[in-house]
This record gives C-alpha cells, sequence and structure tokens, in this order.
C-alpha cells in the first residue's frame, strides 16, 4: 500500500466527495469530511517522511510511464512541504466546518457543502502531485469550480458577484495557462515537466518560448492574486462562508505559487527563468507595490475579514519577494512563510468565523469590547495577529527574519527597510482590532448578549494559534522541510 | 408542447433510437468517433427532448432528481473504483492491463470500457440535473 | 537549586507571578500580598546571583533553539545584574507603593494593572539575562506590549492617545531600526551573541559599522534619544506607579542597558570608539540632555517634568556607551542605578502630592510642605541625586562619567554636563522650595491635606534612604562596574 | 516558413482576441460567459491546429492509411471542452443567483447598488 | 465565417440571438475540427458548444431576461489590454513550427509515436483517441469526469432551494 501513497493522497479526498454528495445527510457527510482529510493528513506525513529519507517519489498513473505518453506523479521535498501545509490545514478547518457551517449555511445544502469542499482539497492535492502540465491544469479547474461554488455560499448577496468576479478572472487565469501549456507543447510536443526541462534548454533562443513562459506567468499570478491581478480576492474572502475564507486563503493560492515555484525551476529551469527572462525585475518591484499598497489599503478597512484579505495580499507580496530575490535564503524564506502564513491566516479567519457564529458581523464597530466576552476567540486572533506583524516567538517573525537576510545579502536593504516598515504597518492593523476588542467599552448594542464561541470552534482555532506560536519557538522542523525543499530546487547538495 | 399529440407521438419514437444512438456512441467509441461523454451527452439530450415535450413533472416521475445526482455520483466513483480495483489486484492506480489476469490487452479493453461507463453515467446524470435546475427554478418563478 | 534553573525561575518568577495575581484578582488583599512576596522571592534569588558571579563559574544557558543560529539564551553578567537587582528591588518597593496609590486613588481594573507590572518586571529581568540580540529583542517587544495597557490604565480618549503616541514610536523604532541593526549584525558576522570585546570589529567597514550604531542608538527607542522621545511624556499618563517603577526605571533603563550592552558586547569599546558616527551620536545624545532640561523648564505639569528630566538623564548613560572608555562605562553603570534610585523618589513624592492633595501641577503646590513635610522631603533628597551633587548617589555617576568624557577628550561635553547639572538644579529645587518657602494660595487652606497613605510614605523613605546609603556606600556598585572589564 | 502558414494562427489569434474582449469589457454578465467560450474554444483550434499533419488523416488506426494526425491534442482538447463547459454552467447558474439577488445582470448597476449599501 | 460570426457577437444586443450565434460559432469550429481530423472533438464540441451550451444559455436567458443594455461603444482599456496580448501571441506564433509539417517536434516525440504504433497492440482500441483519453491519459479524464461533478455539485449548491423567497438573498444584503 505504501507504494501507492501518491495516488492515495488525491483519491482518498476525491472518493469522498462523491460520497459525502450521496448521503444527502450534512452530519455524516462531514463525518466523512473529517475522516478524509485526516487520512490525507497523515498520508502527506507518510510522502514527507518517505521522500526526506529516499528522495522524490515517482508514481506513473495507469502503469504508463511518462515516455510511455502515460500521466506521472512526482513528489519531491518541496510537494511535499506543500502537501502538509495543504492537508494540515483541511484537518483542521473540517472540523471546525461543523459548527461554522452549520450556522452559515443550509442545512439541506450540508452535505454538498463538504462534497464541494472535499474536491477542492483533492484538487489542490492533485496540483501539487502532478508531474504533467495539463493534468495541473485539469486538477486547478477541479479546485477553482468547487471554490467558486462556496464561496458563492457565502450568506450576504455580494458572495454571488464576489465568486463570479473571482470565476472569470480565474478562467482566463486558466485559458491564459493553457495557451501557455499548448506553446510549450507545440514546440517540444512533451507535456511532462521534467521531459520539457530537458528539451526547453535547446530552443532558449526560440521567440515562442518567452511567450508562453509570459502566458503561463500571468496564469498562474491571477490565481495567486499578485498585484495587479488580486482584483477577485477581497471580495471572495470577505463574502465567503468563515470556514471556506480560512481554507481558502491558507492554502489556494499557497498552491498557486508552488505552480509557479515548479515552473519556474522545473520546467523552465532556474537560469532561464531568472538569467534569461530576468524575472526578478518584474517581480520584485510588483512584489514592493503589493505589500506596501496592500497593506495600507489594509489600514482602513473597517470590515475584519477585509482587512485580512487585504494583508494576505500583502503576504503574498512576501512571499513572492523572496522567490524574485533568487537566493537561498530568500526562497527559504518564501517556502517558509508559505508555510507560516497558512497557519496564521487560518487561525485568523478562523477566530473571526467565531466572532460571526456569534455577532453575525466582522464589522469592527460591532466588536467592542469583545475581548471580555470571547477572550478564548480573541486570544487566538492576538496570536494571530503577532505572527502576522511578525514578533518572535510566533511563526511570523521566521520568516521574515529569512526574508531580510535574503535582502541584506542581495545588498537591497532598502528592501529590508520596506518589509519592516510595512511590518508596523501590519501592526496598525491588527492593534485597530485589539484596541477595539480590548480597550474600548462595549456601547451594549450589538453584542451585548453574546458568549464565548462553542468548543468545537474554539479547539481548531487554538490548535492553529498554538502552531503559530510553536514554530515560532521551534522552527527546526520547518527550516528542515524548506531549506531541504530549495535545496533540492536550486540544485544544491542533495 | 404537451397538448400536441405530433411532438409526443415522435418523441416517444424518436427517444428510444436516440438512447440507442448513445449506446452506439458508447461501444463504437473503440473503432470511430464517440465515447463515454459524448455517449452521456445524448443520453441526457434524450431525457431533456423527453422533458421538454411532456412536461418536467412527468420527467422528475420517471428520473427524479436526486436519482439523478446519484448518477452523476456514482460515475466518479466507477472510473476512480476501477483505478483502486486495478491497485488491489497488484497494478498501479488505473493500471487496466490487471483487471485480466491473463491477457493485458483484454483488461485494457474491459477497463476501458468500464471508465467509459463511469464517464457515459456522471456526464447524463449531471446533465440532467443541470437541466433540473435550470428549467425548475423558471418554473417556480413564472 | 542549580544554576541553570536558578536562571530560568528568575526570569519566569514574575510571569508565574503575574498568573497567579490573575487567579487571585476577586480577593484584592490576597492579590496584593502576592504581588509584594512574588517581588521579595524575585529580589532574593537575584541577590544569590552575586556571589556566583564573583567567583566565575557562570555560563549561558540555551532554554531553546529556535532555528540555527537564533535561540533563547540566558547569561548573567555584571551589567545584567546589576540592573536585575536595581529593577527587582525597586519592584518591591514600588509594589507597596502601588498598594496604597492604587487603592487610595480608587482606581478600575487593578488586577489586569499588577497582572501587566508583574509582567513587565519579567520582561526586564529577560533582557537583563539575555545571552544574546534576539532573546534581548524578545523581551525588549513583551516590555512595550505589556506596558501598553498600563499606559492606557484610564481609559480616556487622551490615555488612548497617549497609548498610540507610546506604542507607535516604540515599535515602529525597534522594528524599523532595530530589527533591521540585529538582522545586519547577524548577516555581517552569523551570531548575536554578547561576548566580552565585541562580535563586529572588523567584519565590515567603518561605515558600514558608523551606519549600524546608528540604528542601534536610535533603534532602541526605550532610551528616549531625540528625536524618538515623544513616548515617554505621552506614558506619563498612567498611574504613577507605573511611571516611577517604569518609565523611570525598568522600561526607560531597558533601553539604556540594551545600548550598554551593544556598545560593550557586541561592537566592543575599541571598535566603538574608532567608528565616524560616534562623535557625531555622542552629540546627538548631548544635544537630548540640554533640550531635555529645557524642555523641563517650561513644565508646570509636576509629572511633564519629571519626564524630560528622565529624557536628559537617560542620554548620560547613551553618552557614556558611547564614550567608549572605561571610566564612561562605569559612571554609565553606576548611573542607572543612581538614577533609578533618585527619579523613583520623585515619582513617589509626585503620585503622594496626587494622592493626598490632588495636585499635579508645580504652580499649585505652594506652600504644601508645610503638610506634607515628608513627601516634599524625599522629593528633596531625590532632586540632589538626580542633580549630581552629595550627600546623593548621583554624585559618584556623574563623577565617573565626567573622568570619562575627559579621557575621550571631549572637553566640549564636560561643559554640557556641567550646564545641564546647574539647569536641574533650577528645575527640580523649584518644587521643594514653592513647597516650604512660598506661602499658600487662599484656597488651599480650606481642605483638610495631610500625608499620604502609609505605604506610600514607607516607600518613599526606602528609596531616599538608599538614595543617600549609596553616597557613603558605592563601593558595590563600583565593583560590579569593575568586573565587566575584569574578565 | 511562409507567411500563409502563420494565417492560420493568427486568424485564431484575433478569434481568441474578440471573446477576450466580450469577456473584459462587456458589463453584461452573460454575455461575458459568452466572450469566455468564444476565446476557449478558439485556444482549442489553435491545439488542434497543432496537431494536424496535412495529408494525414483522423487517428484512428487503419490498414489503409499511414499518416496520421496527432490524437494528443484531440484528448487534451476534449478534456478542456468539458472543463469549459463545466465552467459555464457554473457561471451561468451564478448569473441567474445574481438575477434573483440583484434583479439586474449588468455589472455596472449591481456595482452601484454594492456601492449604496 | 468564425470572425464574422464572432464580431456578430459582439455587437449584438439582444442576448438570445447573442446565444444562437454562439452555437452556430461552435457548430462552425466543429467543422474545422472535421477538417483538421479531430473527429472526435468536432463530434464533442457540436454535442456541447451547439447542444448543451445552447440549452443552457437559453435556459439562464428565460431566466434572466435577453435584453442587454446599450454598451459604449469601444473601451480603451480593454481594447488596449487585447491588443497587446493578442499581439505578444502573434510574437509567439513567429517561432512556431510550421502548420502541417509532418516532422513537427510533436510528431516526432516518443509519446506521440508510442501512441501510434504501440496502442493498437497495448489497448487493442484502433481509435487512438479513445485509447490515450481513457488509458494513456485515464487520470485526466478521471479529472474531467470529477470537474463534471464538481460543476453538478456546484449547480446544486446554488440552485437548489431557496427560491420561493424570489428575490434571494436580497433581505440580508445589510
Amino acid at each position: 500500500m505504501m507504494a501507492h501513497l501518491p495516488v492515495m493522497q488525491v483519491m482518498v479526498p476525491l472518493l469522498a466527495a462523491p460520497l459525502c454528495a450521496l448521503v444527502r445527510n450534512g452530519r455524516v457527510a462531514w463525518g466523512i469530511a473529517v475522516a478524509s482529510s485526516w487520512a490525507a493528513f497523515w498520508i502527506a506525513w507518510e510522502i514527507f517522511q518517505v521522500v526526506h529519507s529516499t528522495g522524490a517519489i515517482s508514481y506513473s498513473l495507469g502503469g504508463w510511464s511518462a515516455s510511455e505518453g502515460g500521466i506521472e506523479y512526482r513528489i519531491d521535498t518541496l510537494g511535499t512541504f506543500v502537501l502538509m501545509v495543504v492537508t494540515l490545514v483541511g484537518a483542521v478547518v473540517t472540523p471546525y466546518a461543523l459548527e461554522s457551517v452549520g450556522k452559515e449555511v443550509d442545512k439541506s445544502k450540508q452535505a454538498l457543502f463538504y462534497a464541494a469542499f472535499l474536491l477542492c482539497l483533492a484538487g489542490l492535492l492533485g496540483i501539487v502531485v502532478t508531474g504533467d502540465m495539463f493534468n495541473v491544469f485539469v486538477f486547478l479547474e477541479i479546485s477553482s469550480l468547487s471554490a467558486y461554488a462556496l464561496i458563492a455560499l457565502g450568506k450576504d448577496r455580494r458572495a454571488l458577484r464576489a465568486s463570479y468576479q473571482y470565476l472569470i478572472m480565474g478562467s482566463v487565469g486558466a485559458t491564459f495557462i493553457v495557451i501557455g501549456i499548448g506553446m510549450l507543447y507545440v514546440m517540444t510536443g512533451s507535456l511532462n515537466m521534467a521531459n520539457l526541462a530537458i528539451l526547453l534548454p535547446e530552443l532558449s533562443s526560440n521567440r515562442t518560448i518567452p511567450v508562453a513562459f509570459a502566458f503561463l506567468t500571468v496564469g498562474v499570478c491571477l490565481k495567486l492574486a499578485l498585484f495587479p491581478l488580486h482584483m477577485w480576492l477581497p471580495n471572495a474572502y470577505t463574502f465567503a462562508p468563515s470556514a471556506v475564507t480560512a481554507f481558502i486563503a491558507s492554502t489556494a493560492t499557497k498552491v498557486a505559487i508552488y505552480v509557479l515555484l515548479r515552473l519556474f525551476y522545473t520546467v523552465f529551469g532556474s537560469d532561464y527563468s531568472f538569467l534569461e527572462m530576468q524575472l526578478g525585475t518584474y517581480l520584485l518591484p510588483l512584489s514592493l507595490i503589493a505589500i506596501f499598497s496592500m497593506s495600507l489599503v489594509a489600514i482602513f478597512q473597517a470590515n475584519v475579514k477585509r482587512m485580512l484579505a487585504y494583508s494576505s495580499l500583502a503576504q503574498i507580496g512576501y512571499i513572492i519577494l523572496g522567490i524574485s530575490l533568487f537566493s537561498s535564503t530568500g526562497m527559504t524564506a518564501s517556502i517558509l512563510h508559505l508555510f507560516n502564513h497558512a497557519v496564521i491566516k487560518g487561525c485568523l479567519f478562523m477566530a473571526l468565523g467565531c466572532v460571526m457564529y456569534r455577532l453575525n458581523s466582522v464589522e469592527l464597530d460591532d466588536m467592542m469590547g469583545l475581548g471580555k466576552k470571547m477572550p478564548l476567540t480573541m486570544g487566538a486572533f492576538l496570536v494571530g495577529g503577532f505572527g502576522l506583524i511578525g514578533v518572535p516567538f510566533t511563526a511570523g517573525f521566521i520568516s521574515k527574519w529569512y526574508l531580510i537576510q535574503g535582502a541584506l545579502e542581495k545588498g537591497l536593504w532598502p528592501v529590508a527597510v520596506l518589509v519592516l516598515l510595512t511590518s508596523l504597518m501590519a501592526v496598525v492593523y491588527i492593534w485597530k482590532v485589539v484596541e477595539t476588542v480590548y480597550f474600548s467599552e462595549d456601547p451594549g448594542s450589538v453584542n451585548s448578549d453574546c458568549s464565548e464561541a462553542p468548543i468545537g470552534l474554539l479547539i481548531p482555532t487554538w490548535t492553529l494559534a498554538i502552531l503559530c506560536v510553536y514554530f515560532g519557538i521551534d522552527a527546526t522542523l520547518t527550516t528542515f522541510g524548506a531549506s531541504s525543499a530549495v535545496a533540492n530546487l536550486m540544485g544544491i547538495g542533495s | 408542447m404537451e397538448s400536441n399529440p405530433i411532438l409526443r407521438i415522435a418523441t416517444k419514437i424518436m427517444t428510444p433510437y436516440i438512447l440507442m444512438f448513445a449506446l452506439y456512441v458508447q461501444f463504437h467509441g473503440d473503432y470511430g468517433p464517440g465515447g463515454g461523454f459524448q455517449a452521456g451527452v445524448i443520453f441526457a439530450a434524450a431525457f431533456v427532448l423527453y422533458a421538454l415535450i411532456y412536461g418536467i413533472e412527468t420527467a422528475r416521475l420517471v428520473l427524479p432528481m436526486g436519482v439523478a445526482a446519484l448518477c452523476g455520483a456514482l460515475g466518479v466513483l466507477i472510473y476512480a473504483g476501477v483505478g483502486i480495483a486495478t491497485m488491489f489486484l497488484g497494478g498501479g492506480f488505473l493500471e487496466y492491463g490487471f483487471l485480466d489476469s491473463h491477457d493485458a490487452e483484454h483488461g485494457q479493453h474491459l477497463g476501458i470500457l468500464l471508465v467509459e461507463l463511469g464517464v457515459l453515467t456522471t456526464v447524463f446524470g449531471v446533465m440532467v440535473v443541470i437541466f433540473y435546475s435550470f428549467a425548475g427554478r423558471g418554473r417556480v418563478e413564472e | 537549586m542549580s544554576y541553570p534553573l536558578m536562571l530560568c525561575m528568575i526570569v519566569s518568577i514574575p510571569f508565574m507571578g503575574a498568573g497567579l495575581i490573575l487567579l487571585t484578582g476577586k480577593y484584592p488583599n490576597l492579590r496584593d500580598s502576592i504581588s509584594f512576596v512574588v517581588a521579595t522571592i524575585l529580589c532574593a534569588s537575584v541577590y544569590q546571583l552575586i556571589e556566583p558571579l564573583r567567583q566565575g563559574s557562570l555560563h549561558e544557558v540555551t532554554l531553546l533553539e529556535v532555528t540555527t543560529g537564533i535561540s533563547l539564551a540566558l547569561n548573567v553578567e555584571p551589567l545584567g545584574l546589576l540592573f536585575a537587582l536595581v529593577a527587582s528591588f525597586l519592584w518591591i518597593v514600588t509594589g507597596l507603593y502601588a498598594v496604597g496609590y492604587m487603592r487610595g486613588h480608587h482606581e478600575k481594573n487593578q488586577t489586569r494593572f499588577f497582572a501587566c507590572f508583574a509582567i513587565a518586571i519579567g520582561g526586564a529581568m529577560g533582557v537583563s539575562f539575555s545571552a544574546n540580540l534576539f532573546t534581548l529583542f524578545a523581551f525588549y517587544e513583551l516590555l512595550t506590549l505589556c506596558t501598553f495597557p498600563l499606559v492606557t490604565h484610564h481609559g480616556t480618549p487622551e490615555a488612548k492617545r497617549a497609548g498610540r503616541v507610546y506604542l507607535g514610536i516604540l515599535l515602529s523604532t525597534s522594528v524599523g531600526l532595530q530589527l533591521l541593526a540585529i538582522i545586519w549584525t547577524w548577516n555581517l558576522t552569523g551570531t548575536l551573541d554578547f561576548r566580552p570585546g565585541g562580535i563586529l570589529g572588523g567584519t565590515a567597514s567603518n561605515s558600514v559599522l558608523s551606519i549600524l550604531i546608528a540604528l542601534f542608538v536610535f533603534g532602541v527607542g526605550k532610551a528616549a534619544v531625540m528625536p524618538f522621545h515623544r513616548w515617554l511624556p505621552a506614558a506619563m499618563v498612567a498611574p504613577t506607579p507605573v511611571s516611577a517603577l517604569l518609565h523611570a526605571v525598568a522600561v526607560v533603563k531597558v533601553g539604556v542597558f540594551t545600548i550598554l550592552k551593544v556598545a560593550i558586547y557586541t561592537f566592543g569599546l575599541s571598535t566603538l570608539s574608532e567608528l565616524a558616527s560616534t562623535p557625531w551620536l555622542r552629540w546627538i545624545a548631548a544635544v537630548t540632555i540640554i533640550l531635555g532640561s529645557l524642555v523641563a523648564f517650561t513644565k508646570d505639569n509636576l509629572k511633564a517634568r519629571l519626564a524630560y528630566s528622565t529624557i536628559s538623564q537617560l542620554s548620560y548613560i547613551v553618552l557614556a556607551a558611547l564614550l567608549a572608555n572605561e571610566f564612561a562605562i562605569i559612571g554609565g553603570g553606576m548611573h542607572i542605578a543612581m538614577h533609578a534610585f533618585g527619579k523613583i523618589t520623585l515619582f513617589f513624592a509626585a503620585g503622594a502630592i496626587l494622592v493626598a492633595a490632588h495636585k499635579t501641577d508645580i504652580s499649585d503646590m505652594r506652600g504644601l510642605g508645610r503638610k506634607m513635610p515628608l513627601t516634599f522631603g524625599a522629593f528633596f533628597v531625590g532632586s540632589l541625586s538626580i542633580i549630581g551633587v552629595p550627600p546623593a548617589g548621583g554624585a559618584w555617576s556623574k563623577w565617573f562619567l565626567g573622568l570619562g568624557t575627559l579621557e575621550a577628550n571631549e572637553q566640549g561635553l564636560l561643559a554640557v554636563l556641567m550646564l545641564s547639572s546647574l539647569l536641574s538644579l533650577v528645575y527640580l529645587l523649584e518644587v521643594p522650595v514653592r513647597a516650604f518657602f512660598s506661602s499658600p494660595s487662599g484656597v488651599e487652606q480650606e481642605t483638610g491635606v495631610k500625608e499620604a497613605p502609609w505605604p506610600c510614605l514607607v516607600a518613599m523613605g526606602v528609596s531616599s534612604g538608599l538614595t543617600l546609603g549609596l553616597f557613603l556606600f558605592p563601593d558595590f556598585l563600583y565593583e560590579m562596574m569593575k568586573m565587566v572589564f575584569g574578565s | 516558413m511562409s507567411a500563409l502558414s502563420f494565417l492560420n494562427y493568427w486568424f485564431v489569434i484575433i478569434l481568441m482576441m474578440v471573446g477576450f474582449y466580450v469577456l473584459i469589457a462587456q458589463g453584461n454578465l452573460v454575455k461575458k460567459i459568452v466572450g469566455l467560450n468564444i476565446f476557449q474554444t478558439s485556444v482549442f483550434i489553435l491545439y488542434i491546429s497543432a496537431g494536424k499533419i496535412t495529408g494525414g488523416t483522423a487517428p484512428i488506426l487503419d490498414t489503409q492509411w499511414s499518416v496520421y494526425s496527432n490524437p494528443l491534442p484531440h484528448v487534451l482538447i476534449l478534456t478542456a471542452i468539458v472543463v469549459g463547459v463545466a465552467t459555464s454552467a457554473l457561471g451561468l447558474s451564478l448569473v441567474v443567483r445574481i438575477k434573483e439577488a440583484y434583479g439586474t445582470i449588468e455589472e455596472d448597476e449591481i456595482a452601484q447598488m454594492d456601492e449604496s449599501l | 465565417m468564425l470572425a464574422v460570426t464572432a464580431l456578430i457577437v459582439v455587437r449584438t444586443q439582444n442576448l438570445f440571438a447573442v446565444a444562437m450565434l454562439t452555437g452556430i460559432y461552435s457548430l462552425l469550429s466543429a467543422t474545422f475540427f472535421t477538417l483538421l481530423d479531430a473527429v472526435d472533438v468536432a463530434f464533442t464540441e457540436a454535442a456541447v458548444g451547439a447542444g448543451v451550451s445552447t440549452v443552457l444559455m437559453l435556459g439562464t436567458l428565460s431566466l434572466v431576461g435577453h435584453r442587454q443594455k446599450k454598451q459604449r461603444t469601444v473601451q480603451i482599456v480593454p481594447l488596449l489590454i487585447v491588443t497587446v496580448t493578442g499581439l505578444i501571441l502573434m510574437y509567439g506564433t513567429l517561432d512556431i513550427p510550421p502548420f502541417g509539417e509532418a516532422d513537427n517536434p510533436i510528431h516526432l516525440h516518443e509519446t506521440t509515436v508510442h501512441y501510434l504504433e504501440e496502442s493498437s497492440h497495448e489497448t487493442g482500441m484502433p481509435n487512438v483517441v479513445t485509447s490515450v483519453l481513457a488509458s494513456y491519459r485515464g487520470y485526466d479524464t478521471m479529472g474531467e469526469t470529477t470537474v463534471i461533478f464538481t460543476a453538478m455539485v456546484g449547480v446544486l449548491l446554488l440552485m437548489s432551494g431557496r427560491k420561493k423567497d424570489g428575490t434571494g438573498g436580497a433581505d440580508d444584503g445589510e
């Protein structure tokens, strides 16, 4: 069975999804969802160990090897790292969903909700494990379509519009990706990433390849909402049901970043991407603008969920910044932040979900004095907020530490200063919430009779909060995972 | 439309043929163009035609929404189930050759047939569900 | 008790104390006695470390390694021990005072107040025993965050605004400049440990290190070097015990202590004295000294005047660090203690006046000395120490500082020190002079003002007594500071 | 390479861009989906064109033929068509819900309604 | 023909006509596919594009009405984006292998060769498209089935229930 772990990683949630749709009972479906997402997490952990002890795994689907025209699975150190991120968040969010979704989604739709949720999970995992370009597209669409549906389930009617916007932007992105894949295919005749990596360098002077490169990059950047292609994200995060926001915010963009890394490093090769195409020169300013402007916008939001959505955009900027530095420290920072931000944002959005559960609102004005009424919820929010700022002993500090190291190594000290400055902006928007919640007297209107969130919501939220602190205190596991992934990608050691 | 006898009878006569054509497309996929997906669409088309002529209520009696949705889910299960089965038979995921322990080529044939059946089921179910959803919604609004 | 455990205990005692305080919040008497007992235990434990340190049998204790090269580690060295001793001792005194003050003043949220107070002391302990810059930074930030609720304790819009200024300046300097400097240091040397003789010498060009020291000096916002001093007057909206212990001792001393540590153990004195920017920074400190004194002049509000006086005095220590010679460092280290005792006495007195007579402005205090002789007497003693005249302890630290300026060939700075002493003579002594020698205004006569509650008086008595005592027996401090250069 | 050989591609690109334009410029939500369809269909043509071999025939093996067009693009596009129709279905059901919630399917009107909230 | 149809789609205000034209567009491209030897694709495109999509469109239109608001004539920014994208794409085709040549890389790649030469005895299917679809790249097709299933789940989530209150979620918008 161990040999089939890679395929089981995707199949477990994928098979669980139709089962959920079949049972039609929300609670049973939830049970299936929890079981399968935990199983997925366990499988990811097993794969993590296998890959780290024996090297990258390759698995031929249908028994056809890549040279026979089959589809290949390929999981290397980076892949298992991202698998861990996605399944971890999945495993934490599904238990959370019971109460949260129970309140925010119609009872009759809950079974289907879990089906869509698992499909989204399966799609994301499928993207990570595959080694075939076109297969990436197929699973990208599985995850995207289910994400559109999940977002549209938000109670506010604006959720529909957000979902539609996302659908249009996402489909444009997907079509761009298809165009890019098509061009690569036409030039080489291959869809397998490893094979492309061999064939492409021979064509380096070709004029089609840069165009393919550009289309793929733009397409993926649309999916990961890099500035200025981010328009869909704030609304989508704001109006989606809480559990969905927590899940999608911590995984979907991360997987898109993974695809980007795959493209840059595996398919095109780092020399081509960074030296010939001068990728760094484009990504660096874009990411800086993203970090700066999105942090600024976040400060002025009155809706906390939207504030965090903009903050996510800024955080994506940090990750891209690390990539654009094109150094092993920068990359380590990015991959670390991929994980840390998933944990932190998951924690924050889940804490907000608790607030939503009690208050039916996450407007700042309605949250005055909430710190006394929901101490545990807001405590988790505080921990997550510190992580976002990058306070020492939270996970966020570690990734920023590496990021600034990376910038200084390249002699880009203004970038280092800017990263620190924007951390301060994070202080401002997190502090706005803290001040409202802890240091404002409750005007006695909206939240006067609210109490602490149910335990079913608090346990998952605090799990992530504790992880956020744990990986800030003992970052050996994450740094090990990240640095070995980087070593693998950049061809150092291993 | 529901009262037009010509249409009703024409549909009655046509439907089996369309269904047969769909099956032809399904099984002939090995030799000519066609396969599970196209067959599923045609299958669904036959049904949609039926529903249009005889009214959605009647159609729902023949094939309730729940059953259609079930088909949609079932197809995926069939497809992935074949994959799991080959895995238990000692091969890789979706390695059809292992379906027949003696003749790998025959196993392939069988596997392809089965997964195409899965595709057909899903496509049929999904198309009908989508049709019901759109049509059903309009009817209530009027 | 083994030494590593002991060290961990010392740093965690205040945090445990905070926990106990929160648990016993419903029983004020129990809560306040816990506060007092914990403080005593802490001070006694810190005292236990002196003898082993003299024998040189102490070493670094690594609590946990966050990731390669970044670890949470504690160590005992003379400067830190001195600071910890001062802070923990004054916590006992302030604890006593605070009980009297908070009850006398009927403050709300007392539990939160005492808990945050304890955490703040824990932060100060962590800073003083930190073995590397990362540990120091972590506790430094902890101190910033946990004092915020204390500053905004009253919850008024004014307090909140002050809180924002407080947090804004402290966080932005520490994150924007200090953290950058720390990461840069790591980038240059690959370590953040405090080592005798420094780690940065020879790792980068003079100009790079010049920028780096400037980042540290300004980045340690708690040292209140101008132009990053605004938070300190803002923090004065807090209840007086906070101003007394935290904003005259713990928080601000953490700032200058950090600069001293960076100067001695990160740069190394010989490296530091050769940097191109050091003379400039000395003069910035000097300007802060003079301007702080001048602004203090203009303030009628007693606590505001004391705050600016603190700003001015802190830069003495910054200056000491930047003079980078043995005399100056000894003077600076002693001044941490001397100023602590002197200034806390002044704040105690100011608080006592507020509790007993509800006065905050100096101009209203005419004739008050006759009704509160003990309070104003203590104020007088404290003032002497700040001014630096015998028989108060401040005389010694200023003496060594003066020697330091001469050693560094900066006669101009010696003049600055003189001038500042003169200025402080005027602005501080104005208060007792008015209180004792001016006749009270008409309005004051009717209210029956009497001395502050007894815990306040005892606290004041202890601190002023020690201020005098330190003049007579400065050997201990001197010996401790000598040890910095001994090993 | 002759100019003629580009024409096929360029023509498809123009079609593609027409679809893309409809997709991003039109304010009507249904029409956007139509644009998406055109955009995607044109991309499909691009793929299929690449698979063609002049003089070849459909890749159904038979003894009387020897040259076949490349089957792989066909397979990919079959998948892509299905994905496309799935997207349209979901998009259109969103449009229906938006119509029910807002009473209009013009983007600017919806934006106006959201801002006035 | 295709271009003309596409352009009419842009200009037409009546969505009903647009839907029909889209169907026609699909049919036309299906014929085009046949010309390019892609019979399977043509079949599917005809079934999906002209059939399913059109029915879907019409179904939607019957629910949302088929008049489009008058559009401003030409929008500059989108036009610019589109033109730039198009030009980049055209630039990309400059080095693309010539149309229809048998020695283009995709025809020579080992996978293609494998499909055409080995599939008949490996799978016993003369229709290479089917064997590639269902076997060699069967996993893709499973993904495709899942996509369809996902669409169903999505449509069901969106369209089932809650239709009685007429205005949908309009009232809980605040």
